[in-house]
């Protein structure tokens, strides 16, 4: 089958399935919806399969699809194309999201079947996926753009779904603002580029990427990956711009599992991998990424610990696994970015779609302070809520541990690494061990506190079978990039295929090299150690001795009331920048628009009307007068033609 | 005589609309004239040669022969998608007034062709007294149409309007009364033709204001500034906004506005080069605080119309910006700009007078949850939205990018803070937006007695065209861009000594 | 004034003679009027004193210089004392300007070691190159004076008086100045003097190349002949701006007692009546000169007649003495007939009425001084083509 | 001193008077007289400048017929004595006198100015040979000024009627309202 | 300057100063005198004092077209005191007085 039309399927079954789903918005059949929306990203999957196929046929070096459709903008120097570019790292990508997607569709229709929106929901749907594809083969940054923002405004546009609401329209107004910030910088990021290389095609840019590496603060290239890490920050939220997420967790919850977990947020690590080359180049923006990526995974996973909304713990949770894969990122680790990236996507999906399970049996109830015990009401979704649990908190052998780990020892061995990013790297693991056994503790283990008058209920199987499918990804979705040192331990040698893939188009830092096996094991049992220890804690305060729990934060409680309070950043935000902002807005309309601007141009009348009072009062009407002024004129005439 | 017959056939619709009998058939046969206007614009798709950037399609004949005044007419690149902008408006207006407007309504409909013969002369007139009377005569019909169909205040607004704008084409009258002296001292002659001002050489002395050509220049600069609306000039908008009715306030935004801008690129840059690249960044300047201060102005605003009414200072000073910094991507993108602005705008200001037809209130505390009650019509206001704060797809990126990006290509640091208003721009937007649509039932919405009704299959028409203009702008920009290259790719190049040549004529 | 003091001094003589003249012409005229008055209503009139009564008039004077002079309580001095002198004033002057006779030129000749003239004296005041708006100047401020009188004398009668003859005298000035535009335009001067000359010999007229000087020689060539409305017009003018019947409304004994000098009496009476009479002999002087060839002799003109007279044995300088003495006696025949008529129509014709008056002035006379204008404009356009 | 000088000054010396007793007089009637001495003055200074005809017509028109309207009306209307024959305000007063004097000054200042500067006083005469001055009076005045003679002809129509129709007892622009 | 040649040559300057003292004299009439026939008056020496300007250049430059000036001049002066009487008439029918404070009702 001919590539064009393989992409154009690719684009045009979730674009149909947005329009069908969006003219027929008033149905209310949650299985015709989700039978279009569900479709439409399954033929998208099948695609996605077939191009990654038909790359599997190319020479290693080649294995690139360019698709063009024509010319989008072409003025003077600027050729932008709607042009698509399926390479190894876009087409696993693609793979991730449509296939997640499919999956998350699927429980959507059983999650959503009471709802009377179904139909636009899916439509949305449909159409993050397609702006999602957009920005993932896009060739230039500014097709890339097109995608970023549409799966913007698709994030808006399902936060705010249910928008009689009016807090889950402001998280959505609050998403796509803080968005909007980074990708003020990231169209900064664009102008800094074109304007010194004189192109945005990814791939002219990163062929031009200088091989020198950039020193100084201010050089182009650094500029340049900073302003588009500023763009990646808001939309993967990373600090700064993290607040939003957590606030997004007010849309549905597949929309979180899929948005919010699997895919857009990680379009600013897609990003960054996409471009290597240039951040290569710049040590600095590096160093920047690493730190606030380290940053952002203890101050997210401290905040996580004392949540109490399930999904306000997965959405933090998220942000921290965010900041792992910009850790990598910033350290050189691109490859491992984005396997952590990959299988982040894999149990993050499957922990929010079980949290959604959770919610749909609760009947709507998040909060987990009222839940435990539901193990037994909800087997299935323990059972592979269990799996995400075990992946995530890094437990050997199942795929978080493998990414993870190699994030850690990247941060420490890497030339841009430091054992400091390490340590933060190991606090955020054992921290992440630590809440998320208390998630499980608290929701499934444990006494039950439901209110007497709920009674939770198992999900159907078309909400299950995601979960089963996701959850067997997280076992084994590691094993695609088993670290060397584990590889070598382990019979016949499985090859780290994922670096293998990515080996043509993803430059490795320079100054690499091979790393003290000892020091990486034992580095690795540090950490596992650590998470162990953190997970055997958070069973015996949580479940053997909630009492203990409760004496503790109360003697903490000023602490706790801070991190439960997410350390008051969002007020801080409106405090100091917001409100400001707005009271400033205010002044400005009343001070200068009304009491000067105009105040100058009644002022300005005035003064002619007052002028003209004056002159009206020369005009007294006395003949005499008036002669006299003749006669003055005269004089004053007369005696300037005699002066000259 | 195509442009003769495209500017002065709406004075014979509104002549024949004065004389004809019937009231109550008006409105279908205004919106007949109008929709024939508009197909006989669209004849200059095969008249109008893109790909040159000669003055074409000119008529030219003697006037005042003792002043060297002409009636001289022409059309090039940079007028050309406006008249289309201009004859395309004309019936989406005409037929969102068919309930707004409910007095007077032959009045209304004589006073809007004249209005549109203005506006269509002042983009193409090429003499400078010819353009003077249209440029003046455009006020008249919009003042009527604020001071007659206008809200509550309507005498204040259309008082500060007129005042506004008439302080400042007054300057330019002198301005062009001394150029015209200048043409005679330099030819001989006495000439008021833009083509021979072109080839004037006005001395420039940068570091002196009192040199002739900076005089000139801020005269000029001055009267277009308050059209545009720049920065501190632009508190008559608001107000003219708020109290004109719907149609009015469409052809303000839509088209007027885009007269003040369009005369930078037609007087200001070519005749007065030197001091346009000395001064450019006071313009840039304000252009960049009128971006930032019009967004912060708009997220306060009590009054959708308000609101909507500084978020035009703001979108315009993106177009100011891209003149004054005066390279090809800026150029292009302030020109499509304009057309971005007319479309938007102009559908965003029907829309809010759909609103107000039904509710008869623009305050937006009075709404809250209006997706449920008027669902139609909340998908239009978020498709004309998104396009108004330049989301990917829609006309709005296409232009606000070319300009951001021809603006960094020049002035760094002009564009980083215009990029501010990207942000504050989706701020003030969806934060209206927020209020009026989502969260609570307001208590306009939740009246029980007067339940909202949904759009109707007339309006409905009237968006339609919108909508499909802003996706096709946001796809297809070359399609649009190509026809203004030419004459673009001139005005960089000759910017020195910029002269225009009449098509055919060597 | 002259080149020398021989000049001067013949001048200022001659200048108080002529004064002395108009003058002494008064008495004369009031005593024929009165005569005159009394032969036409069939009675006799002052008889008395001396022969034929001649001597009336000295008695009269005498009385006059000896009467009390009083000033009315109300009146305003000074100007009541003005009025009657400066009633004189115009009369006068215009009247010295009008050529009584042919000049008298006097060949050099040797007294007191030096050379004197040659003098060339002319019969009249002065000589004036625009003398008919000097004339005309002149005699208009005669107005003056009488409304100096009429508002001097506090009186209601004087004041009403002096109104209505100012205002007819402004009226009738009008039409007296546009009567001989026509004289004007066809002498082509302002100058009497030239005048005069153009109206010496047999009368000329020729137009489309025909003449008929040839074949009637025996009428003179006067203005008259050429402008016989423009004399009728003057003449009529002329009564009414010396406010004498039918057009003495100024004084109007029924209504007005006398007019503007009703409260005069004595010498300053007989000044206003000395200024009247002025005011006659001036139009009586203008229509000799506009219409009857002023002092010349009709059928001969002064050239000839110097011949005629040299012819008689004279030397030039004695024949151009006679010549000038016969020129006066003919001017003043003339003067005297005109006189008689003014004097015979007073006692002829009833007073109008004063609207009457106005109407005339306005609607007829002024309409018919134009037409005549225009109509001489178009004769004088076309003979000349 | 020669006839033509004593004249001028004694002219002069009138002219001033008269022109004195103008703005002097309390009684409006004696100024009229006054003007009317002092336009007989000017006149004769029209002579002494060779201007005999419209000498003549200055007596006629000024002195003959405008004057005496002047004192016609203010005999009808037995104005004797104003009661406030000066404007009051000593400061305007002051202002008036000395924007007068003033201008006199500097117009006088300007003629000597020129006399000194531009070497000589122009002493051409009237060229005699032209012929009559007053026939090349009306000759220029009916050729090259015609327009404005007609015009002036028709402003004196109007004015006429103007004149009438403001004084007449009846009608007019105020109406008597007692 | 003031010299015995400035008596006796009398030449076109004293002519000219004389009349802007007469225009003087009828500028001061017209600025301070309140009863406004002597402000007529005034105006009508003014007048006259130009004219006697107009008659001095015509004979010092030769050129008779001063003297043409001179009789619009006058004629003009006419016409102004007709309807300059005709005004004070119908003011003195209202007022009883012709004083120029009655002429001051169209003050700004």
């Amino acid at each position: 089958m001919d590539h064009t039309a393989i992409v154009s399927v690719l684009f045009a079954s979730p674009l149909l399935g947005f329009l069908i789903n969006g003219i027929r918005r008033n149905h209310h059949s949650a299985n015709v919806a989700g039978a279009i929306g569900s479709l439409a990203v399954f033929i998208s999957f099948v695609c996605s399969i077939l191009l990654w196929i038909d790359l599997q046929g190319m020479a290693p070096d080649a294995r690139r699809i360019h698709v063009v459709y024509g010319s989008w903008m072409a003025i003077e120097s600027l050729k932008i194309d709607f042009g698509f570019w399926i390479d190894q790292l876009s087409s696993l990508m693609i793979l991730i999201i449509t296939g997640v997607g499919f999956l998350i569709h699927l429980f959507s229709v059983g999650y959503m079947s009471h709802d009377k929106g179904v139909a636009k929901y899916f439509s949305y749907l449909n159409f993050f996926i397609f702006n999602m594809l957009v920005l993932v083969l896009g060739d230039s940054l500014v097709t890339l753009f097109v995608g970023w923002e549409g799966v913007g405004l698709a994030s808006y546009l399902l936060i705010g779904f249910w928008f009689t609401d009016g807090e889950k329209a402001a998280a959505g107004m609050k998403a796509f603002i803080v968005n909007r910030i980074g990708d003020a910088a990231f169209l900064i990021g664009m102008f800094i580029f074109f304007v010194s290389f004189g192109t945005l095609n990814i791939q002219e840019l990163n062929s031009m990427a200088p091989t020198i590496m950039e020193s100084t603060w201010f050089g182009i290239v650094t500029l340049g990956t900073l302003f588009l890490f500023g763009g990646a920050t808001g939309k993967s939220a990373q600090i700064p711009l993290y607040i939003w997420l957590p606030d997004a967790m007010a849309g549905p919850t597949p929309v979180s599992a899929l948005i919010h977990a699997a895919t857009m947020v990680t379009a600013g690590v897609y990003m960054i991998v996409r471009l290597n080359p240039l951040f290569i180049a710049a040590p600095n923006t590096m160093m920047v990424i690493a730190v606030i990526g380290a940053l952002t995974v203890v101050l997210a996973a401290s905040i996580g610990i004392a949540q109490n909304d399930i999904k306000k713990v997965l959405a933090y949770s998220t942000v921290s696994q965010l900041g792992y894969m910009f850790l990598a990122c910033g350290v050189g680790a691109f490859t491992t970015a984005f396997f952590h990236l990959m299988t982040h996507a894999f149990f993050k999906a499957l922990m929010f779609l079980g949290s959604g399970s959770v919610i749909h049996g609760m009947e709507g109830e998040q909060d987990i302070r009222k839940m435990g015990g539901l193990k037994k009401y909800l087997p299935w979704t323990h059972l592979t809520f269990m799996m995400g649990w075990l992946a995530i908190i890094g437990t050997p052998g199942f795929s978080g541990f493998f990414s993870k780990d190699e994030i850690l020892w990247m941060s420490f061995h890497s030339p841009r690494g430091h054992w400091a990013l390490w340590v933060l790297g190991v606090i955020g693991a054992t921290m992440t061990a630590f809440y998320m056994t208390r998630l499980m503790c608290l929701t499934f283990w444990g006494k039950s506190r439901v209110a007497k008058t709920l009674h939770p209920h198992e999900s159907p199987a078309t909400m299950l079978i995601p979960l089963f499918v996701l959850a067997a990804l997280s076992v084994v979705g590691g094993y695609v990039g088993i670290p060397h040192i584990i590889s070598e331990i382990l019979p016949g040698h499985p090859a780290n295929i994922l670096e293998h893939w990515f080996q043509p188009i993803i430059k490795t830092v320079p100054g690499l090299v091979a790393g003290d096996p000892a020091m990486e094991w034992g580095l690795m049992g540090a950490s596992v150690a650590l998470a162990l220890i953190s997970t055997i804690l958070a069973y015996q305060l949580y479940v053997k001795n909630p009492s203990a729990i409760e004496r503790f934060t109360q003697k903490i409680n000023p602490i706790y009331q801070l991190v439960s309070k997410k350390y008051l950043v969002d007020e801080l935000y409106f405090g100091f920048i917001v409100n400001p902002i707005v009271r400033l807005s205010e002044n400005l309309w009343a001070y200068i628009d009304v009491r000067f601007i105009d105040k100058c141009t009644y002022w300005a009348g005035d003064l002619m009307k007052g002028s003209g009072s004056f002159v009206r009062s020369l005009q007294n009407g006395n003949l005499q007068t008036y002669a006299m002024y003749i006669g003055i004129g005269l004089v004053v005439a007369l005696s300037l033609v005699m002066m000259r | 005589m195509i442009l003769s017959t495209l500017i002065f056939l709406p004075v014979l619709f509104a002549i024949v609309i004065a004389l004809w009998p019937q009231k109550s058939t008006i409105r279908p046969i205004a919106l007949g004239f109008s929709i024939a206007h508009f197909i006989f614009g669209l004849t200059l798709f095969r008249e109008f040669d893109p790909n040159i950037a000669d003055l074409q399609l000119v008529e030219k004949y003697m006037w005042m022969e003792r002043f060297g005044i002409q009636y001289f007419l022409g059309i090039d690149g940079i007028s050309f998608w406006l008249i289309q902008l201009t004859v395309f408006l004309a019936p989406l207006i005409l037929l969102a007034s068919w309930k707004s407007i409910d007095k007077n309504i032959r009045g209304f409909h004589i006073c809007f062709f004249i209005l549109q013969t203005a506006m269509l002369g002042t983009f193409l007139a090429f003499d400078a007294i010819l353009f003077y009377v249209f440029w003046e005569l455009s006020l008249i019909p919009m003042y009527f149409m604020i001071g007659i169909w206008g809200g509550a205040r309507r005498i204040y607004a259309t008082l500060k309007f007129f005042i506004f704008t008439m302080a400042g084409s007054l300057l330019m009258l002198v301005a062009i009364i001394y150029m015209m002296f200048l043409t005679q001292q330099a030819f001989g002659t006495m000439s008021s033709s833009l083509l021979d001002f072109y080839k004037l050489s006005i001395p420039f002395i940068g570091h002196e204001f009192f040199s002739m050509q900076t005089l000139l220049f801020f005269a000029f600069a001055l009267a277009f500034a308050v059209k545009v609306p720049l920065f501190p000039l632009h508190t008559w908008l608001p107000d003219a906004h708020v109290e004109a009715p719907t149609p009015g306030s469409v052809v303000l935004a839509g088209v007027m506005l885009k007269m003040g801008t369009y005369c930078y690129l037609r007087w200001v840059l070519p005749l007065f080069p030197e001091a346009t690249e000395y001064w450019a960044w006071i313009f840039i300047m304000l252009g960049v605080i009128g971006i930032i201060y019009g967004a912060l102005v708009a997220m306060v605003q009590p009054d959708i119309k308000k609101l909507v009414a500084y978020s035009s200072v703001s979108h315009m000073g993106y177009i100011i910006v891209g003149i004054f910094v005066f390279n090809h991507l800026s150029l292009q993108g302030s020109l499509y700009q304009m057309l971005n602005h007319g479309i938007s705008t102009g559908a965003l200001f029907i829309l809010i007078g759909m609103l107000y037809e039904r509710t008869h209130s623009r305050e937006i505390k009075h709404y809250g949850g209006l997706a449920s009650a008027l669902p139609i019509y909340t998908i239009f206001f978020f498709i004309v939205t998104f396009s108004s704060i330049a989301v990917p797809l829609t006309n709005g990126f296409v232009g606000e990018f070319l300009i951001l990006l021809g603006t960094y290509k020049a002035i760094p640091m002009a564009a980083i803070f215009s990029v501010t208003g990207v942000v504050l721009g989706a701020a003030y937007m969806l934060w209206m937006c927020k209020r009026v649509f989502f969260g609570e039932k307001g208590p306009l919405v939740a009246d029980a007695h007067h339940p909202l009704v949904d759009l109707n299959a007339r309006e409905i028409v009237i968006l339609v065209p919108f909508v499909i203009m802003i996706f096709i702008m946001g796809l297809f920009p070359n399609v649009f861009l190509k026809w203004s290259e030419a004459s673009v790719d001139y005005l960089i190049k000759n910017k020195a000594n910029y002269e225009l040549t009449i098509k055919g004529a060597k | 004034m002259g080149q020398d003091i021989l000049e001067i001094t013949i001048n200022s003589v001659k200048l108080i003679l002529i004064f002395l003249m108009m003058v002494q012409a008064v008495p004369i005229l009031v005593w024929l009027e009165r005569r005159g008055s009394a032969f036409i209503q069939n009675r006799f009139g002052p008889n008395r004193v001396g022969p034929l009564g001649l001597v009336q008039l000295l008695a009269d004077a005498v009385k006059f210089l000896t009467k009390e002079d009083f000033a009315p309580d109300k009146a305003v001095r000074s100007l009541f004392y003005a009025a009657p002198v400066f009633a004189l004033i115009p009369a006068t002057l215009a009247y010295a300007a009008i050529p009584m006779s042919t000049p008298i030129s006097i060949a050099a000749f040797e007294a007191f070691g030096s050379t004197w003239g040659p003098y060339l004296f002319r019969v009249q005041g002065y000589e004036i190159g625009v003398g008919i708006v000097f004339i005309l100047g002149v005699s208009s401020l005669a107005a003056y004076t009488i409304l100096m009188a009429g508002w001097g004398s506090g009186s209601k009668f004087s004041l009403l008086g002096a109104l209505r003859a100012s205002a007819q005298v402004i009226s009738y000035e009008l039409a007296l100045g546009l009567s001989i535009v026509g004289v004007i335009m066809m002498y082509g001067t302002f100058n009497l003097s030239e005048m005069i000359q153009a109206q010496q010999g047999p009368f000329q007229f020729s137009a489309f190349g025909y003449t008929i000087a040839s074949t009637v020689d025996w009428i003179p060539n006067w203005g008259i002949f050429y402008q016989p409305i423009g004399f009728i017009l003057f003449f009529a003018a002329a009564f009414a701006e010396s406010n004498r019947l039918p057009f003495d409304l100024a004084e109007g004994e029924a209504e007005l007692v006398a007019g503007f000098h009703t409260e005069y009496g004595g010498f300053k009476m007989l000044m206003f009546f000395i200024g009247e009479y002025g005011h006659m002999m001036i139009a009586a002087g203008l229509a000799t000169t506009f219409f009857f060839g002023g002092y010349g002799i009709p059928g001969i003109t002064a050239q000839e007649l110097q011949q005629v007279i040299v012819g008689w044995g004279y030397a030039d300088q004695t024949a151009n003495i006679l010549n000038a003495v016969l020129h006066f006696l003919m001017y003043n025949v003339k003067f005297a007939i005109f006189l008689w008529i003014f004097i015979h129509v007073r006692w002829t014709l009833p007073r109008f009425r004063y609207d009457q008056l106005m109407d005339l002035g306005w609607k007829t006379m002024l309409p018919w001084a134009l037409a005549n204008t225009i109509l001489t404009a178009i004769v004088i356009y076309v003979v000349a083509a | 001193m020669t006839a033509d000088a004593f004249l001028f000054w004694f002219l002069a010396l009138i002219t001033i008077g008269g022109a004195s007793l103008v703005i002097l007089m309390k009684n409006p009637i004696y100024s009229a007289l006054a003007l009317v001495f002092t336009m007989c003055g000017i006149a004769a200074l029209f002579v002494t400048l060779d201007a005999f005809f419209v000498a003549g017509v200055q007596i006629i028109v000024y002195a003959g017929a405008v004057m005496v309207l002047f004192v016609m009306v203010l005999m009808l209307f037995d104005l004797k004595h104003e009661v406030e024959a000066f404007s009051k305000g000593r400061i305007t007063g002051a202002i008036k006198l000395a924007t007068a004097g003033l201008l006199a000054g500097l117009v006088m200042g300007a003629i000597f100015y020129s006399s000194t500067a531009v070497d000589t006083v122009i002493t051409k005469q009237l060229a005699a040979a032209s012929g009559d001055p007053s026939k090349q009076l009306g000759m220029r005045l009916f050729t090259q000024h015609i327009f404005a003679f007609e015009a002036l002809g028709i402003l004196l129509l109007v004015v006429a009627v103007g004149a009438v129709a403001l004084a007449r007892s009846k009608g007019g622009t105020h109406h008597d309202q007692r | 300057m003031i010299n015995a040649d400035f008596i006796v040559d009398v030449g076109i300057s004293h002519y000219l100063i004389l009349s802007a003292i007469l225009f003087s004299l009828g500028m001061i009439g017209v600025l301070l005198r309140k009863n406004a026939i002597v402000m007529l008056m005034s105006i009508e020496l003014m007048l006259n004092a130009v004219n006697l300007s107009f008659i001095t250049f015509s004979k010092y430059n030769s050129h008779i077209d001063g003297q043409i000036m001179v009789f619009f001049v006058m004629t003009i002066a006419a016409a102004e005191a007709a309807v300059g009487l005709a005004l004070i008439v119908s003011i003195f029918k209202r007022y009883k007085e012709v004083n120029i404070r009655f002429f001051e009702h169209l003050k700004g």
